[in-house]
């Protein structure tokens, strides 16, 4: 065992200097000059073609955030596209940025600790409703309460997709699949009502088939400087057909927007605005400016590192150890 | 066993060095309850040896229960190398009567003790039938008298470590500025109380005590050293390893690394974040590997099993990471403050599929330093995780080592995020190395990263090909970085009748029992293994060249006669020589009992130190 | 392969029998897209042939994307024992032109090829050279025809399904009924149309191929046989064992087990509950299981690594659980719906601590019935979990077999919960035995139930003696079941040149290939193990009867040249003459592969039947 | 692999009859004959002396839960005290039922199993908060929703104690763990909103200091059908003395109780309820009769039985294969 082993055996791409790129600041202003933008055109985003069966709500979301994409235009290689796993999940490999198709329940946590050691990045998450309500219950809840940069889609049919048809969360009572072939007898749950109460500080509702609607929720969440989530009803043509008629005029249903009058930074009032019967209303729920996760850590980082004023790396741990002389 | 007398000897004729006998080593336990600030003192007393440039190892039992208990800190110092906190003591101090009842036996005879008169009553008689000198110190009162009764509790142990200072000839300068360093932040009084305290200690009279108990002036005297805890340790070695970003979750013994790291990586420009649970910590570590930043995560038993499917991505898409698994009494909750090696199966199978990574282990708190340096480094050479199985012996005792040289050990792993004309990811015939997004990719194809099987792009495949293909790339790797260790180093004659293997923190006790076992063996060698998984090369052909072959764990002997890493090995070499030598009582081995062992050998089946009469032969009822 | 017209013979004599010669066994493949219903065509064939009184094992491929996708189905029946899906076919019926160009290649010379002449146009002077004889059904236009244009999707296989009950010579009553039953819950109109495709189909006039196909009847003939997907008869063992509580999450292959057990359990006064996650499913099983309660758990690869820690809990606090993984293709999420047997060291291994538990795994459908009882029966004669390795080919294949006869095998396990004088849940020298909650104590002291170490009244210990004599009795459990275990027959001789052993799925094609060296071999032995921790008693002394080993696994050759349970053997007997023969392609061996590997052997780094070229050497970029 | 291997190894505690006592049935009424009741005393509920810290808030919990029985008498073995890990959940322990030390977080859904299979017992759940809001959030929410017979008490010292002094998700800003010496920044979860967007049936919030209170709370969710939640303030006076010093009128505090004109039925009103400035309101804030997990899945079991009217289970598994030949 050698002292000098660190570096006999350093890893062919460490780098002499110091000027460490991974040094961790706090979320830094995302604009780029001008020039350095390539404008990013749909092609440029679009990559295999989607295997979700014709019909799945799932392409509308796709195409609303290739066209949001292509429109707000940040640089190509900062978006992130992450997802956990179900048929929504397989959505990174539809678009052409950096994906990561990650465990089913458990890709927010791999965003937090993707969005704090990056904060210069864009991160973007889809997710169906198994994934993010069933098994990763507890991770949006956390992340909503440490207010970590990202914007969250939820891809919710009410129903699990890829496994073929179980009760999922928000399945409705009375839903007929594999598992409650008599009719799911639990209440679904809600949302829009367990992220407020979570903390979040961004929660809309969308669905698929409205693209207007959900590219300017799609947009305002990509705006908001936090945890944004957007709860987006996306129909599974294939386990629960006609599941969001009743938010379909052409259907007979009725799409209500979340009134003018209400107040988006009054997390009660919201609250009450979620029981609202099915199909519910559309819009932002909530809005709130909280300190993100990256902007405190980034503060973290800069005080401790104010008390070494600069010094290199290997001068800081040694004044480090040798308190333990 | 630390002989103190046997080992006295002249000073080395230096003209300065006062007369009288000195020691090369001598052990030390204090005996009382957790409240007592027995650790405290302890921790103290290790470090004033190391600055007075001891070799310094120590060994304490933390209470199961929040609310405290008896609790004992042993320190072993010395001047040469000091492998193990040591068997028997040479010196016990004890508090109470409960102290003294349950601990006397493990003072040596012709030992000294000193105890606290106000609260023991020793047994005169019994001591001198085994030649232990005594000595009754009104601790309790004679503290209250110097820094008045409210500062009781917090000053007893201060006077005691004062009053050994002196018994071991240490520099009081030292010691005082340790005090003064360990309560300045509670303010003037607190420190004026304890520096009085120290120095009542300091000038309570041995009597003829006083010139009996001085060291040997150090071998390594003058090199700087650093006195810490293997967990400390750890901490420091993940940052000199390059690591930027870490996650985890508290459970002992892994939480104090945690709290470190909490602290201190943002000195680096770095962060770690108290996850949820283990499930969002490994995957938020991933997260930050995938982004370019140098991870790691870590934990303890419980949480290296929840860890299990994170691993598995970890293993598919080929990211490097460094995972920690400070070990504790198993299985389940166990026994969450006492140690044992029985993680490691977990820590090389423990996840579903062909899923092959690295496992490694160190054997003493400064290899926690340099081993983690290791671990991240190879996790980048080859892109895959890497466990470091340290356990809680190691994490908890206190070592004394030479400073480390951040200039020349300190690893920098920086991603390179400079546009390139394209990237493929998983290529079939070199390792794959990652590109972390903000790198501009200039035919515009973007990467993927995935759990399913993929092909060279990262793109989803299930060609039968392509999976057979990159099942054993990822296990090639392994072969890889197997062929590049070196072969493992046998302490002894390259050759003979017995070997001892071990792994991680017994390797001390082990080099004391091949030591011992030399008197009356011809040909007994020890071999320590770092690497477990790979394992080194060439083990195969040591073992052919001794007769027999004991592995010393802390874990069950099992159904063929040996432990975890000895059952490892008969996969490994086929040798059916392999014999264990298990204990799973919570406590690490002792020197004796490895030599017993050896010395009276059992069958194969009864490998573990001390088997249960009850569980001979179990029945159904 | 099945060798159709090799093996014709004439009918037994009968007289009633028609003329005409017979075949002992048949392979037929359908291949077209999932959305054609190829199958649920495969799955009604095969019950018409069970029905029939014929041995059937049936293969599918399933498209990865729930949007469907090419897809096959392979239908193997006959008369005498059928071990496997078959490799190449006898019969291959193609949809599309893509599905020909695929699939001819596995049709073997002389077969027989039906096309739908509306979608394929086949290369007549290819199909002549190799002897293959064709007919192009216009398929698609006579099912429109029939049923009309809006049934055509529906109508297109059961016309099929119709047109090869002639062809095989089946009755016609027997398939309306399998169709009925089928689409009853669609209505009348729709079983109507069905039966109108069936028997348009049936009527199809099919030339001189009329009499071609007619298949031997049975020895079996008169044995009530059912036919069903390995994970059917799962979900009734799971049932014939006792089991009457489950928990669990959906994953594939898993999946269809957990939903028959939802829907089927209530009959039995059971519940089976789908949780937020298998943290929570593993967790409910163990709490049923605590309340007396016969439960079990179930999920594949992903979720058994989220069992790991939970598992730890059932070690140590002894409860008897059934835990089922349907194996896939991983690491990871690796590939979902193919099949691999790579959780075998996660299934022994993985849970952190000293974590014995029992691993078993079935070969055969109907083993999946036997199997889960013998499993439960264990999990309460040793207290502890059993973890059952079903895998994915097990899972879905349709196998038909002698019905079981519940009232003889059926377990029930019922918790006694009369008044008792006291209750030590956990004495060293027996079994525990544990009581459930309801139970009145009379002595009034409850036990507890733990994860942390405990004495034998369950209540927490850090006595050193006791972890060691706990820890000990855990693996004791192990080596009284090893000891009560029968040693494992050899299929041949019981010595000689090779012995193949296996595991899991591959039983049959094993036999095949054992059955085929046989001709030019001397002393071939086949081994095929149920029970894989513990090992059974007798390998050791088995092996030394045999010059060569293989061991034919479905997972990576790894480090020693053989797979995950070789690398198990090589432990349990240190015998170095074990060889892999492995394949990780998501698919069954074909007996070919088993017996080409045997015939030419290769170094044992080589043991994937295909290495990649690519990865055979790996570097550093 | 013989037919008759199942009989051959039968289980030695194995019952040829088909009386199963296992069959589960909905919740049984918990009423037995007085003559069968032995008054519970609280000596017996008495078992090992508890190992908290002096002066640590479990205590009053304790001694309310044992007072509590005492009272309301059910049979003594039909009691389960059920924990995860942490100081307060070695709870179990400290009292002389069925008792099980189950894993970090994971309790509630073993309560689960064991409720939905034995639906005649009193199960009783004591959790820190680490364990019921960090790792084990996920479960609290679905066991809510699902509404499982059980009485949860949620040991509240707004810290990790048994690991000594971490940030717990209930930690207020500013609090100086260890992991966040210079304070923690990041919101508290609010447990009782948590809850009732959920769709919790009972919650409640008590606090370890005031026994009479906690003792109603504890009863009324005791009586609860359902799933009952006690968030139940319970200092740790190691690692963070004084904590609630602000409810205790004694200590300079305010105790006030939830206003008598709420309506414990509407939970948007109990979520502006849980709005209150700390220390907040105490008492029950929403109360609610629902269909429990436990009858709906023994309606299942009653249904599906009637439909092979009282066959014993060989001949019901014999009839469900025989549509497979
Ligand atoms: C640990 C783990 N458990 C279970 C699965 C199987 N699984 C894959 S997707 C999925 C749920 C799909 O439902 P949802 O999240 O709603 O997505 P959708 O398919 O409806 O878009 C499940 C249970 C898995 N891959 N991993
Ligand atoms: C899987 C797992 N992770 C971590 C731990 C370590 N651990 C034990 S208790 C505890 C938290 C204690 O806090 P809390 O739940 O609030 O209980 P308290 O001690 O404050 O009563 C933790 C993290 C563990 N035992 N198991
Ligand atoms: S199964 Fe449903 S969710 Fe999945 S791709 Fe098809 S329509 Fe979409
Ligand atoms: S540490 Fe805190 S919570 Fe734990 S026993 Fe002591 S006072 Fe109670
Ligand atoms: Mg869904
Ligand atoms: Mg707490």
């Amino acid at each position: 065992m050698s002292e000098n082993l660190g570096k006999q055996r350093a890893y062919p791409m460490s780098n002499e200097s110091n000027d460490s790129e991974t040094t961790i600041t706090a979320a830094t202003e995302r604009e780029v000059p001008e020039e350095r933008r390539h404008r990013l055109t749909k092609s440029e985003l679009r990559a295999d073609r989607p295997t979700w069966c014709a019909g799945c709500g799932d392409y509308g979301v796709l195409a609303i955030y290739q066209k949001m994409l292509e429109k707000r235009n940040p640089p190509h290689e900062e978006i992130v596209t992450l997802s956990g796993i179900g048929c929504s999940s397989r959505f990174p490999y539809f678009v052409n940025t950096y994906g990561v198709h990650y465990l089913h329940g458990r890709v927010l946590p791999f965003a937090t600790g993707l969005s704090v050691a990056r904060p210069d990045l864009n991160i973007f998450v889809f997710v169906g409703d198994g994934d993010a309500y069933s098994i990763g219950g507890n991770h949006l809840e956390h992340c909503a309460r440490k207010n970590v940069r990202m914007t969250v889609v939820v891809m919710d049919n009410e129903v699990y997709g890829l496994t073929k048809k179980q009760t999922s969360p928000t399945s409705p009572i009375g839903f007929k699949s594999k598992t409650d072939p008599w009719g799911s007898q639990i209440p679904p749950l809600n949302p829009i009502k367990k992220l407020i109460a979570a903390g979040a500080t961004f929660v809309a509702r969308s669905v698929a088939s409205s693209p207007n609607h959900l590219m300017s929720m799609m947009e305002q969440g990509m705006d908001h400087n936090g945890f944004a989530v957007i709860e987006c009803l996306s129909e599974c043509v294939q386990f629960y057909p006609g599941a969001f008629d009743d938010t379909h005029p052409r259907r007979g249903g009725k799409f209500s927007e979340v009134p003018a009058d209400h107040d988006i930074g009054d997390d009660a009032a919201a609250y009450r605005l979620a029981e609202a019967d099915p199909p519910g209303y559309f819009g932002v729920f909530y809005r709130e400016e909280k300190t993100t996760l990256n902007e405190s850590e980034g503060e973290r980082v800069r005080q401790s590192q104010r008390r070494f004023d600069g010094g290199r790396d290997s001068e800081v741990l040694e004044r480090l150890m040798e308190r333990l002389t | 066993m630390s002989q103190l007398s046997s080992q006295m000897q002249e000073g080395p004729g230096e003209v300065a060095s006062p007369p009288g006998k000195r020691l090369e080593e001598a052990v030390l336990r204090i005996a009382g309850n957790s409240q007592d600030g027995i650790q405290s003192i302890g921790v103290m007393l290790a470090r004033l040896a190391g600055r007075s440039d001891m070799e310094v190892m120590t060994y304490m039992t933390i209470p199961a229960t929040i609310s405290g208990g008896a609790s004992i800190f042993q320190v072993h110092m010395g001047t040469g190398e000091i492998l193990s906190p040591g068997d028997d003591a040479d010196i016990l101090v004890v508090f109470y009567q409960h102290s003294y009842d349950r601990h006397l036996p493990s003072l040596r005879d012709g030992g000294l003790l000193l105890y606290d008169s106000s609260h023991v009553e020793p047994d005169n008689e019994g001591l001198q039938t085994r030649g232990i000198k005594s000595m009754g110190l009104p601790i309790t009162e004679l503290t209250i008298e110097t820094v008045g009764g409210s500062g009781k509790q917090k000053g007893k142990n201060i006077y005691l470590l004062g009053l050994l200072a002196n018994l071991f000839h240490f520099d009081l300068g030292k010691a005082r500025s340790l005090v003064e360093a360990r309560f300045r932040k509670q303010g003037d009084s607190v420190v004026r109380n304890a520096l009085l305290a120290l120095e009542a200690g300091w000038a309570y009279s041995l009597g003829e005590l006083s010139s009996e108990y001085r060291l040997c002036p150090a071998e390594t005297r003058g090199v700087n050293k650093v006195t810490m805890t293997g967990n400390q340790a750890l901490a420091y070695g993940i940052i000199a390893a390059g690591v930027r970003f870490g996650a985890g979750y508290p459970i002992t013994p892994w939480t104090d690394t945690m709290e470190q790291l909490r602290q201190e990586l943002p000195f680096f420009g770095g962060t770690f974040l108290q996850t949820e649970d283990e499930l969002a910590a490994i995957s938020a570590a991933i997260g930050a590997a995938y982004g370019g930043v140098v991870a790691m995560t870590g934990t303890s038993g419980p949480g290296l099993s929840l860890y299990s499917e994170a691993i598995s991505f970890a293993v598919m898409a080929e990211i490097p990471l460094l995972i920690v698994d400070v070990q504790r009494g198993g299985p389940s909750t166990g026994l969450p403050t006492n140690v044992e090696q029985s993680d490691l199966e977990l820590a090389c199978y423990g996840a579903h599929g062909d899923s092959p990574r690295v496992v490694m282990a160190p054997a003493r708190a400064e290899e926690c330093f340099y081993l983690a340096i290791e671990a991240v480094d190879i996790a980048y050479r080859y892109s895959l995780p890497v466990v470091f199985l340290s356990d809680q012996a190691i994490a908890t005792r206190i070592e004394s080592f030479k400073m480390p040289k951040p200039d020349r050990c300190m690893q920098l792993i920086v991603s390179d995020r400079k546009p390139r004309p394209y990237h493929k990811p998983y290529p079939l015939d070199s390792v794959t190395r990652h590109v972390a997004p903000g790198t501009r990719l200039e035919d515009g194809a973007y990467p993927h990263v995935t759990g399913l099987e993929h092909d060279e792009y990262g793109y989803p495949s299930v060609n039968p090909e392509m999976h057979t293909a990159m099942t054993r790339k990822r296990h090639k790797k392994l072969d890889l970085l197997a062929s590049e260790l070196p072969v493992p180093e046998v302490d002894g004659p390259m050759e003979g009748e017995i070997l001892i293997v071990g792994w991680g923190s017994t390797e001390g006790v082990i080099r004391k029992a091949v030591d011992r076992l030399r008197s009356d063996v011809s040909g007994v060698g020890g071999l320590h293994l770092r690497h477990l998984s790979p394992l080194p090369p060439g083990l195969t052909e040591i073992f052919d060249r001794f007769e027999r072959i004991y592995v010393v764990e802390m874990n069950d002997g099992g159904r063929y006669g040996c432990g975890q890493l000895g059952r490892m090995l008969r996969m490994e070499t086929c040798c059916p020589r392999i014999q264990g030598i298990n204990k799973t009582e919570g406590l690490s081995f002792r020197v004796d009992e490895i030599v017993d062992r050896i010395r009276e050998p059992r069958g194969a089946e009864a490998s573990n130190v001390r088997e249960s009469r009850q569980t001979a032969s179990l029945s159904h009822e």
